[in-house]
């Protein structure tokens, strides 16, 4: 929590990259954060099981919507094979740093848009913490 | 709720009060605790842990059935608290008190035993906007199960109720007006009294969502002549895992049992079974012993410190030298009413800042306040708010921790640009 | 319920955990406890206690929502203790676990979750005639709110299932079939995997009533593969006011919540709502956050002297031994099977001495039995008997207590002249 | 619970008086207590308001078939506009000992059973303990 706001997340919540929308995406999902009201509406344009392009539009706070714009970011040109695999772990490097129980949802919410709208994966994204 | 003069209350020693509170001494990342987040749970004094301890350690046992020592020791002191809870909120009888795990649960008890066999086709539950969605859900199902229709008192842009819609609003067909006696996001007390006369010259039950208030200011079922009342132990320095029903005994009789098994039941035939006497009847199972005896001790420990009189009284002091200095903060804005007609609590929101962002930078500085919908999502969607940020005083917070609070959103402000 | 061989099992150092125990230096009437009552209730070592007064005293805080270090820190305990619980009784996720108030409320939640939405007229029920008032009366009372036929599998006079019948009582026409992994009176432990797989072939679901069996033996939910498994903490070293239900993930999913209120909620609007993820859509309102810690603090502790297998393995020889004195008291009759094929409780009548006399009698040589028809009359009824004493052991117990239970029994036949 | 077999509570459960049956009652209630199985059936002769003859039988344990034998000899006499008043102290003083909250339902099952057999009152007879 500490280097919570030394990250760039207080800047890509200022100016978030790849805010906006497309021209006839192929797929478009909404999600929100129930706890807290975060929302995302995520527009993505796939060719051959690869992101050509990807945007965002939502409200909420700096971690939702930084974690959204750096995955929107970073998911260009990555095939959706890669894509099916992230986890937990792969949101929580692009934002380069802890977080707690609480706003992990946060953080997770575009992971969770991302796979309930192209593979209609309602289950829990942070299942992986369910190593018994 | 009608609030006394209170002059005459003797004032809480906060300093000393302090002192009982030993998570007070805790340190978040490297600063002292600022816990502003009462409203959620509050913290509990030595006196309620020692007296769970001293159950498990010295009497451990299950109640109401055992012959033998501990179980009589137990039952004896689960019993007593009971009498104690009943005393704390002035009901007639012991028997008017039903533990549960939760106020939640003791609102459920009431939508599903009452519910289910009372409403109709046709029928109305009245409810409001400023409900905690604790007494909005389960309204919602069991107006679905039965046919009956839910309706809302509406709320005004600065946090009252509407009282101008009652008279349209409660008719014939209410059969139950269901509301809190303080909103858990504006503060707001409404008049408790006058709504239970309403609600009874329509031949409404009425249902008193107390989870604040109890916690908060003297509540006295007697004189406000409600049929059912709900808290939580945890808000008012008690355990977590046990709540309270408080309902009129002639009620409770004629209510179906809720949850059924062990120690509700009478005599148990293999096609029928027949209840036992209130309350009873409504606590199934193996109840939470210790919890009860802990949440007896929370009472005693709540009059010892001057009563709920007193409390009532330094939170208003908290909450108007709260509201005041909160005022000076450019580009927040608080919801809800002035100081004189709200609990000890106030929710905010601040321009370009997100409630998240703000609590996030808050905690950095020590300070728990909590953000988001305040479990009431429908009052946000009606002022058209996405989450606020909640700071809820106790008789334990100090003036100072005011300065702490205003000190730290500035710097929110500052980090975020604003 | 399979047991394998346990001959490889560490023994239980049985001297060094009674220091575990504070209530077990207790002295009732001058004479030290000899605590009998475990099947009612299990004391609690200290490492439970002390967990959950390190929660009270430095991070109690509400759960799920609070963005501050205290609410992260409670939040984190109390899905942690999910976890262990899940690891306890091998359950595939800890979503499959649900916190409820007790193993009463558990089967409860099933009987409205499940039984309101799927249970039809024409529809059965198929319990046995050796449950506990929590396994019956639930189902009586869903059975007759849905029109469906409660059946029961019948007992023999030896206090095992009557297994002949289940050819018949076993049709399409069942949908659910619950029943005990341990008699709470006669300790049979009936063949669990077996009656799972016959349930299941003729598609009823199966619901394992654990209360018993998880607190004294090892319980692996994917081994029986049974649909749902209830359970309480107070009865394996936990505290009150907490038990757990597991259901199988996809179950949980498809049923309807049951308690509803804050935080099992997604989303409210004023004319419905959406349900959490589960395990969360069954817990409504403030959980019981230091009993879910103290509960995985005990399955911490049951793991830490040796595990489920090895309580097991003790309680058969205590029990082996307690059958083979109390068979030498004269007008002394035990109900149920032989040792080998129970565990570690018996329940027993005396000639002449009513079962409150002789644990009033037990009372005064400081040790504590349980008298009366241990929440199960269908089963006292079937045997034609009233009531019955029952002393039951866990591994804390000392075969020197046997010898205590001995005399005060030969005590009590005196002081009535028998 | 230290003098609970010094005292004669033990003789009146062997040896209970009053056990047995009245030609023609007036009065005939039956009564359990469901914790444990006790089992009373009280039978009454009432004559101008008075109780003039009393006997019951059952079984259960010693407390429970004591009190009642020793309240059908005592109430033999008084009227009912007395025994109306009685409540626990009553049925106390009849056994001479003090009991816990446990078995005091074993105690007060005969004042139970006078309460419901002859005015029809349902309430718990420990109700005095209410005062709050
Ligand atoms: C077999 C059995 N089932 C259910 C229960 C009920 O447990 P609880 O009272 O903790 O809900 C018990 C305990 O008394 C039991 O022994
Ligand atoms: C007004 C109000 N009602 C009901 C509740 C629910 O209380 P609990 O979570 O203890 O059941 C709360 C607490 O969050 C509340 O503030």
């Amino acid at each position: 929590m500490d280097d919570f706001f030394r990250a760039n997340i207080i800047d890509y919540y200022e100016h978030p990259r790849h805010y906006g929308h497309l021209e006839n995406p192929d797929i478009v999902y909404h999600d929100v954060n129930p706890t807290c009201g975060d929302e995302i509406t995520i527009e993505l344009k796939i060719e051959d099981g690869i992101v050509k392009d990807s945007a965002f539009t939502g409200h909420g706070c700096s971690i939702s919507q930084a974690s959204t714009s750096m995955m929107m970011e970073d998911i260009q040109g990555k095939s959706l094979d890669e894509l099916r695999t992230w986890g937990k772990k792969e949101i929580l490097d692009l934002l380069g740093i802890e977080i707690g129980p609480v706003r992990i949802k946060c953080a997770l919410l575009p992971l969770k848009a991302l796979k309930a709208g192209v593979w209609g994966l309602e289950s829990s994204v942070d299942d992986e913490d369910d190593d018994l | 709720m009608d609030r006394k003069q209170v002059n005459t209350v003797t004032p809480i020693d906060v300093e000393a009060v302090r002192r009982d509170f030993p998570v007070l001494e805790r340190k978040i990342h490297g600063v002292p605790l600022v816990y502003l987040d009462n409203a959620a749970t509050s913290q509990k004094p030595a006196a309620v842990i020692e007296a769970m301890n001293r159950f498990y350690r010295q009497e451990n046992s299950n109640v109401h059935r055992g012959i033998h020592a501990l179980s009589e020791e137990s039952t004896a002191d689960y019993e007593a608290a009971r009498k104690k809870l009943a005393k704390f909120i002035h009901a007639k009888s012991r028997r008017e008190i039903v533990f549960t795990r939760n106020a939640t649960e003791s609102i459920n008890l009431v939508a599903y035993s009452w519910g289910l066999d009372n409403l109709h086709p046709g029928d109305e539950v009245l409810i409001t906007e400023m409900e905690h969605h604790a007494n909005i859900v389960p309204w919602q199902q069991i107006c679905r199960r039965t046919g009956a229709t839910l309706r809302y008192v509406p709320i005004t842009p600065q946090g009252y109720l509407d009282l101008s819609t009652l008279d349209n609003l409660l008719t014939e067909k209410t059969k139950l007006f269901a509301f809190t006696a303080m909103s858990n996001v504006f503060g707001t007390i409404p008049p408790v009294k006058m709504l239970v006369e309403k609600a009874h010259a329509v031949g409404a039950l009425t249902l008193v969502d107390g989870a604040q208030a109890v916690s908060h200011m003297p509540v006295d079922v007697r004189a406000l002549d409600c049929d059912f009342l709900a808290f939580s132990a945890h808000k008012m320095c008690g355990p977590t895992g046990i709540g309270a029903l408080y309902g009129k005994a002639a009620l409770l009789n004629k209510m179906s049992p809720f949850l059924t098994g062990g120690d509700m039941i009478l005599s148990v035939w293999m096609d029928h079974a027949t209840w036992n006497e209130i309350p009873h009847k409504f606590e199934a199972g193996t109840p939470a012993i210790a919890e009860a005896i802990g949440f007896g001790a929370a009472v005693d420990y709540l009059n010892s410190i001057g009563g709920m009189e007193a409390i009532h009284h330094y939170e208003q002091e908290m909450i108007t030298a709260a509201m005041t200095a909160l005022q000076d903060i450019e580009g927040l804005r608080m919801i809800g009413p002035p100081p004189a007609d709200r609990g000890g609590l106030v929710s905010f929101v601040m321009d370009g800042l997100h409630p998240h962002d703000i609590a996030a930078v808050l905690d950095q500085d020590g300070i728990a306040v909590r953000a988001g919908y305040h479990c009431a999502q429908p009052l946000h969607d009606r002022l058209n708010i996405h989450a606020t940020t909640r700071a809820s005083f106790y008789f334990y917070n100090l003036p100072s921790e005011i300065d702490l609070l205003v000190q730290s959103l500035q710097r929110a402000q500052k980090l975020f640009g604003r």
